[in-house]
């Protein structure tokens, strides 16, 4: 069982002062699988994530990751665990070059981060594995350009070069085609299925098209409870999810 | 139309003068050259779409003609008085109202205070009875606090409280981006009945699947220039000018 | 030997206790230039003055410079006890002067006495002795203590608690408030509860004042309750103004108008100041000191440039100056002259600006300072 | 017991201190977003504008009380337009160095013209004298100050927390542009809402002269405490700094009494304290 | 929020070679003070400070951590050394480590209780722990309240040399001096200096990437503190005092004044920003009451006009870390 979910929640739930923004939710992410979650606005997809990565803690319920209990770690410690989250806003050092950005994520994993008595020429031999990973992502040209000055597109690549040196087992990204134009949305959707083939992959998207192309499962969620999971096809014909979510006139 | 007559009937002023002219219009964000020369009309009583990649200058075009931009520089006439000098409060106060793309919620407020907040700037607005019609999960959260809405509810908000204002010329930014198709196709309607109300609308949009269903005409906006404009009648045969303007 | 002298006037020029020396000892001491007549003898005087901030390292480090720099002969004024005692250091260590004229602290002629330093005006011992005995035998017998909860404020309690009590007085409390309050309502209360004849106040500047002007206004001096400053100047009186002040005792050294030389001096310097103050004891002290410094050079025929020496040679000469009086300087440094108790006047007392004080005790300065033996001070043989 | 009474109602005089300094300076890093250092000088020029406009033009207390605020705000209103606005947007420490700068300025120029041991100001005849209330002799000029700061607190609260102009304040703190597009002038509204801060602060100084010596200094001291009643209650939080400022100027006069040497510490410890348990302090918003 | 270094440019190479360029200049200017005729005691003052300034700076320009109460390591450590060397009659090496040792754990102590604070509170926070310990050094005996601890001996360095030569006390002091400086520069530079700087750019994705955020601006933190305490106890060879100025509000006022004089977040600006400062205050002194005045404006010109600092806009202008 463990081994074909990787991340299982039973009764999650968070309470902000009587409002529950997730309620209850059970949720099942087969590893291997680009699993993604839908939902009109305010349905609790992001408080969700943040359930997920410990950026919030839980009212209620359990978090399973691998088998292990989760549920009271920090947010740093679920990182190590292989567990790694990009944001709804894109999060990226600003005034570190690309290079830089994904080196801060390589040194986390090699050790040597406390060590204020060395140079940081120590960490030159990182620099091979990061050109890798913008190579990757298709930064190479980027490699010593400050975040700040790249296009949005390219920066959300960077983001997920920079999640991809965690060498993570499972990722989590927030509306990762958010504000894009329809260039850097290919681009990205390109990327995430060529990753996914080593990664899970739990996404949440609004593009439907993107959802549509890139999901092997869905799930549905409305004012915080889980309405319902399946394949893109199936859930079109949801009465449903297309009352709560699609609206009427979708084809 | 003399300045008169508008300011008598500025909601119902639909017969078809041109409400908006934009010439030359070129803006700057500190030393950065954003808009190189914008031109486009607006007739009373329309709803134009602006369309445009990312970064191609849409939100900074409106935010021009509000007058929020820290340098700018051409001509912008609005109902023939020329507002390229005029502050953003003063330009709000000639009936302009603008919805920003980030839709400016304000947080320390509840529903009710942000939906009265901008002041009436003309008489000719919609009531609030008119108001909940329009959008009735509003008149449910009045005493919520403004951020709590949901994304959608949110957009709804912003859209309201402009509605009040008398303002006739309303600038909306993206109003759809982030939210479900259901909620999309809420403001499809609302946009349409706006317009049968007689306010003329500009608007900014990504999903050109939205404005099509919406829009009277369309200006495509890159590099920060106006680069073609037609109407919905001859949308088909630019569909394909279309693609390769957007990618789409 | 040369005939130069450079005069460097250390004070506070911006802060709490500016009116008291601050710009005043610079005219004080421009005066006492003037008046030594030493320039027709072909001396060359020179005086510079900067602002200690009231901080002692700033104080030491522009001492330093003045000495190496500058070459600065002698330190006046150096009021607030921190800079004075940093400043005694390096004047010791460098072998300069200082005649300090503002600086409350005994322990500059006590522990921390040098063969470099004078203490001119007054000091800590001398406040205590002389307002706690003169107030004792005027019959307040029973005290209550508003003490500056930080050293100062201590030594001062304790050294006027135990003349108090050798003088046959009886301590009946006291409370600590900390440096800089600016409500003393609850203290007051509580100084009121206690039913003390005298309300000692061992604290200093604003504190003082602030003490004051609520006493008033809680009724304290008209309930019968006599308020004793420990450590109070004319400034301090006139920034009260007589309505609120009227009926406090304390001790001073030297007032304007106690005689004609003291009268003449302080009309010639209340026309150079801006707000037409008149001297306090602080500032009379410069110039006083000043003076006795130009005798003594002038016997010794020229400027050895050497403190020691020089200090030597003040205390060997008797004082006699207008303001003070006659009086000696002593082994340990410290300046002799008598001690005056003070009485506030009333408002309908009061013949015009500044005439604010009535006289009602004189200590001889043998008896008002430390006996030398008490003193800690390793220049005292014993 | 009785005395214990006494020193509660003195902690409540003081307080009212705490609660108006405390409630401009929370106006202003509310509404602002600068943390006004100068706020203990304009209340020290309060007290200074009552004084002059008593010596100088024979004006009484209770004029003083409505004109030295007035003054004093317009100055407040020429700091924020030739400097302050320049600021909008940029980290709080600029506007904390930039305020802290004004205060060296005009205490040092108050310094050099007024000298710093003060100057006389006396209660008001129709206040003078007390009341014996038993358990103490209350001077009837601080039952007044307490009276008078209350109703002075809780109308600016209402202005700010319960009008459209206090919904037009807050919503300009968010996102002053847009409320401006919404067509309000906001620079002007910001200027005068500097102004009612300041204007706070110098009626804190009128009512405090009669009390406390007119000295140029006699903010320096006062700012870093009502900074930390400021953060205790939550920076920006109206009713949270008034709260904070009775109830620490109560606290403040219970350890008076249990135990002095601690009375100048105890704001600190509670602040360390309140901000170890609650980060954002009483009724504080995320920073 | 914006950040206190918007245009903090990126480290590159070249900016390295710069600065060891800078950092040589430097060095040989400071230590041929003593045949040039300036003050030295002058110069070994602004020293203090200025090593006190980059202590300050590591934590605030590249932590993002603006502590408002960075006078109580100063203050502390220099009570302790001079109490040390006084009363205990150590000789100056060890004075100096009792006075880091004391800074070490305060730091420890009010880094472990501040650290978790964000923005002004951090601030606030560590203004009310700096107040909490000046009361307390105000009551406490062995400081001697407002006197002071004074004439403190200087001693025989490792029992060789005389600290009461003032050439041998510069050089002293010039060495603890550069010895803390690249210590700082060599933090800032090192794989720990490039995980602080992240985050402060952005502190919610280090922590997604799997930084226990708090460990490092705890280290941080102490690092500062410890290195400020140095300043102090260097300090106090210099004056010979130890006075409540030391631990007052005002002078952690005046470090950030000095850094953001000279720069916030540069390496050299608060070296530039000290000397200017202390400079200020030894020349203004003979403008009596105006003194206050002037450094009022000085503050209001700084903050309106070059709000980068010295070193700031020259590197700014030049787009060069400095
Ligand atoms: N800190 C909070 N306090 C109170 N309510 C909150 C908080 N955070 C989120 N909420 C509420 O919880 C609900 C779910 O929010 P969430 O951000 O998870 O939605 P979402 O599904 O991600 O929406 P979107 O598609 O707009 O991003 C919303 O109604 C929101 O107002
Ligand atoms: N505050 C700003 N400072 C500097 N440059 C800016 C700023 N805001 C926008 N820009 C730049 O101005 C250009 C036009 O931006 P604008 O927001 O008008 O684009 P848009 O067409 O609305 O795009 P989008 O579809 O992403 O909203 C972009 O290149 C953008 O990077
Ligand atoms: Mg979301
Ligand atoms: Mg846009």
């Amino acid at each position: 069982m463990a081994d074909e979910f990787i991340l299982e929640t039973e009764g999650l739930t968070k309470e902000f002062a009587g409002f529950f923004a997730v309620r209850d939710v059970a949720l099942k992410v087969r590893r291997g699988s680009i699993h993604a979650l839908i939902g009109p606005n305010g349905a609790g997809k992001t408080t969700c994530f943040n359930l997920l990565t410990k950026f919030l803690k839980p009212s209620a319920g359990k978090i399973l990751y691998k088998g292990q209990d989760i549920t009271a770690m920090a947010p740093a410690d679920v990182a190590r665990m292989g567990l790694v989250r990009s944001f709804q806003i894109s999060a990226v050092f600003p005034h570190l070059t690309a290079l830089e950005n994904v080196r801060v994520a390589l040194q986390r994993q090699h050790g040597s981060s406390f060590d204020f008595w060395r140079s940081k020429s120590v960490l030159n031999h990182f620099n091979d594995r990061a050109r890798e990973l913008l190579n990757d992502v298709g930064l190479s040209e980027f490699a010593n350009t400050p975040a700040v000055e790249m296009p949005y597109g390219r920066k959300r690549a960077l983001e997920i070069a920079t999640t991809l040196a965690l060498d993570p087992e499972m990722m989590l990204l927030d509306e990762p085609m958010a504000g894009m134009g329809h260039e850097d949305i290919d681009k990205i959707a390109a990327l995430i299925k060529r990753i996914s083939a080593k990664y899970t992959i739990l996404m949440v998207e609004h593009n439907l098209s993107v959802v549509a192309n890139l999901s092997d499962i869905i799930t549905v969620l409305t004012r915080g409870q889980v309405l319902a999971q399946g394949h893109y096809s199936e859930l079109t014909k949801d009465e449903r999810v297309k009352e709560a979510y699609l609206g009427a006139g979708h084809a | 139309m003399p300045e008169t007559a508008i300011a008598e009937a500025p909601a119902k002023a639909a017969t078809g003068g041109n409400i908006l002219q934009v010439r030359n219009l070129e803006a700057w964000y500190g030393e950065s050259h954003i808009l190189h020369g914008i031109n486009f009309d607006v007739n009373a009583g329309e709803v134009v779409t602006l369309l445009g990649r990312n970064g191609a200058g849409k939100t900074t075009t409106l935010k021009s003609i509000m007058g929020i931009i820290g340098k700018r520089s051409g001509s912008v006439k609005f109902n023939n008085q020329d507002i390229i000098r005029a502050t953003s409060d003063k330009i709000a106060r000639m009936g302009i109202a603008f919805c920003p793309e980030e839709r400016g919620i304000f947080s320390s407020l509840d529903v009710r205070e942000n939906l009265l907040l901008p002041p009436v700037v003309r008489a000719g607005g919609l009531p609030l009875e008119q108001i909940f019609d329009l959008f009735p999960n509003l008149k449910e959260r009045l005493n919520s606090q403004g951020t709590k809405l949901s994304g959608g509810e949110q957009q709804m908000l912003a859209i309201a409280r402009i509605l009040r204002t008398g303002a006739s010329f309303l600038m909306l930014d993206e109003p759809t981006e982030g939210l479900a198709p259901v909620i999309i196709q809420q403001i499809g309607h609302t946009i349409a009945r706006l317009k049968k109300e007689g306010f003329t609308i500009l608007l900014v949009e990504q999903n050109f699947r939205f404005a099509s269903t919406v829009a009277d005409r369309y200006y495509v906006v890159e590099h920060g220039k106006i680069i073609d404009g037609f109407s919905n009648a001859e949308l088909a045969a630019n569909m394909d000018k279309l693609h390769t303007y957007l990618g789409v | 030997q040369d005939k130069n002298i450079k005069i460097g006037v250390l004070t506070d020029n911006s802060g709490l206790y500016a009116d008291l020396g601050g710009p005043g000892s610079t005219v004080a001491a421009q005066m006492a230039i003037e008046d030594s007549g030493l320039a027709a003898k072909g001396w060359k005087l020179d005086l510079i003055s900067a602002d200690h901030q009231n901080k002692p390292d700033i104080g030491s480090t522009i001492a330093r410079q003045w000495i190496d720099v500058e070459k600065v002969d002698i330190f006046m004024d150096v009021l607030n006890s921190g800079v004075a005692l940093a400043v005694n250091n390096v004047v010791k260590e460098k072998n300069s002067i200082m005649i300090n004229t503002g600086a409350a602290t005994s322990d500059l002629t006590n522990a921390q006495c040098s063969p470099n330093t004078i203490h001119w005006v007054y000091d800590t011992y001398m406040l205590a002795n002389s307002t706690g005995q003169a107030l004792v035998k005027a019959g307040g017998d029973t005290w209550y203590f508003l003490t500056a909860d930080y050293a100062f404020g201590h030594a001062l309690e304790r050294d006027t608690a135990a003349v108090v009590v050798k003088s046959g007085g009886k301590v009946i409390g006291n409370v600590r408030h900390p440096l800089n309050t600016a409500d003393f309502s609850s203290f007051l209360l509580q100084a009121q509860a206690s039913k003390a004849k005298i309300i000692g106040m061992a604290n200093a500047g604003g504190d003082t004042t602030n003490t004051i002007k609520q006493a008033a206004e809680f009724g304290i001096v008209s309930g019968g309750q006599k308020l004793a400053g420990l450590l109070l100047f004319i400034t301090d009186v006139h920034a009260l103004g007589l309505k609120v002040a009227q009926g406090l005792n304390f001790t001073e050294t030297f007032y304007w108008d106690m005689n004609d030389g003291t009268r003449a001096f302080s009309k010639r310097f209340s026309e150079r100041m801006k707000n037409k103050a008149m001297p306090s004891m602080v500032q009379a002290g410069v110039y006083s000191g000043l003076l006795h410094y130009f005798k003594a050079l002038e016997a010794m025929g020229g400027n050895p440039h050497d403190g020691a020496k020089v200090v030597a040679k003040m205390k060997e000469m008797p004082t006699d100056d207008a303001l003070f009086g006659q009086g000696t300087i002593r082994a340990d440094g410290r300046k002799l002259h008598p001690a005056y108790l003070f009485e506030v006047k009333k408002p309908e007392e009061s013949k015009g600006p500044w005439d604010y004080y009535k006289l009602i005790g004189t200590t001889p300065g043998e008896q008002a300072f430390r006996p030398l033996s008490e003193s800690a001070c390793p220049l005292v043989k014993k | 017991m009785q005395a214990l009474y006494a020193q509660l109602l003195v902690g409540l005089i003081n307080g009212s201190f705490y609660a108006l300094l405390s409630l401009g300076l929370a106006v202003i890093f509310g509404m602002l977003n600068i943390i006004n250092f100068a706020h203990g000088a304009l209340y020290m020029m309060g007290a200074f504008v009552a004084y002059f406009l008593l010596n100088l033009g024979g004006i009484n207390y209770w004029w003083a009380l409505l004109l030295a605020p007035i003054i004093v705000g317009i100055f407040g209103m020429i700091l924020e337009r030739t400097m302050l606005q320049w600021l909008t947007g940029l980290d709080h420490l600029y506007g904390l160095l930039l305020t802290f700068g004004i205060a060296l300025i005009v205490q040092g120029v108050f310094q050099n013209y007024f000298g710093s041991s003060g100057l006389p100001y006396a209660i008001p005849d129709q206040l003078r004298g007390g009341m014996n209330l038993g358990f103490m002799f209350l001077p009837i000029y601080r039952g007044w100050v307490v009276v008078f700061s209350l109703i002075v607190c809780l109308a600016t609260w209402f202005l700010i927390e319960k009008t459209r102009l206090g919904a037009y304040l807050r919503a300009a703190t968010e996102n002053p542009t847009l409320v401006r597009a919404f067509g309000i002038n906001v620079p002007r509204m910001i200027t005068l809402t500097y102004g009612l801060g300041v204007g706070l602060a110098a009626l804190a100084g009128v009512l405090s002269a009669p009390i406390n010596q007119v000295r140029p200094l006699m903010g320096a001291d006062l700012i870093i405490v009502v900074f930390a009643v400021v953060v205790i209650g939550g920076m920006g939080s109206i009713m949270g700094s008034i709260i904070t400022g009775f109830a620490l100027g109560v606290i403040e006069g219970l350890t008076k009494y249990f135990y002095p040497e601690a009375s100048n510490t105890v704001v600190f410890v509670l602040m360390v304290l309140v901000l170890l348990v609650k980060p954002t302090g009483l009724t504080g918003r995320a920073a | 929020m914006t950040t206190l270094t918007d245009d903090t440019l990126p480290t590159t190479p070249r900016a390295m070679r710069d600065e060891m360029i800078v950092f040589a200049v430097m060095a040989l200017l400071l230590a041929s003070v003593p045949f040039t005729g300036v003050y030295p005691f002058f110069v070994m003052q602004a020293l203090c400070f200025a090593l006190l300034a980059c202590a300050f700076n590591l934590l605030v320009g590249y932590g993002g951590l603006l502590s408002f109460g960075h006078a109580m390591f100063l203050g502390t450590a220099g009570y302790c050394s001079a109490h040390a060397l006084k009363v205990w009659a150590l000789p100056p090496e060890l004075g100096i480590l009792v006075g880091v040792a004391a800074a070490f754990v305060l730091s420890i102590v009010t880094g472990y209780i501040s650290i978790r604070r964000q923005g002004i509170y951090f601030s606030m926070i560590t203004l009310a722990l700096s107040q909490l310990l000046y009361f307390i050094y105000l009551q406490a005996p062995f400081t001697h309240g407002e006197d002071g601890i004074q004439g403190i001996p200087q001693g025989r360095m490792f029992g060789v040399f005389d600290l009461s030569k003032p050439t041998v006390l510069y050089y002293v002091v010039l060495a603890g001096f550069l010895g803390g400086f690249l210590l700082i520069f060599r933090i800032i530079n090192s794989p720990f200096g490039e995980v602080l700087k992240s985050i402060r750019e952005n502190e919610q994705r280090a922590i997604s990437l799997g930084y226990r955020t708090d460990q490092y601006k705890f280290l941080a933190f102490i690092l500062s503190g410890t290195l400020a305490g140095f300043a102090g106890s260097l300090k106090v060879f210099v004056a010979q005092n130890a006075s409540l100025t030391d631990v007052h509000w005002t002078m952690s006022g005046e470090v950030v004044l000095m850094t953001l004089v000279g720069g916030l977040g540069t390496i050299f600006g608060p070296v530039v920003g000290a000397f200017a400062i202390i400079a200020m205050q030894q020349y203004l002194a003979g403008f009596g009451q105006w003194v206050t005045v002037i450094q009022g404006s000085i503050f209001v010109v700084c903050v309106l006009t070059f709000r980068r600092g010295v070193i700031g806009e020259i590197a700014h202008y030049f787009r060069r870390s400095l």
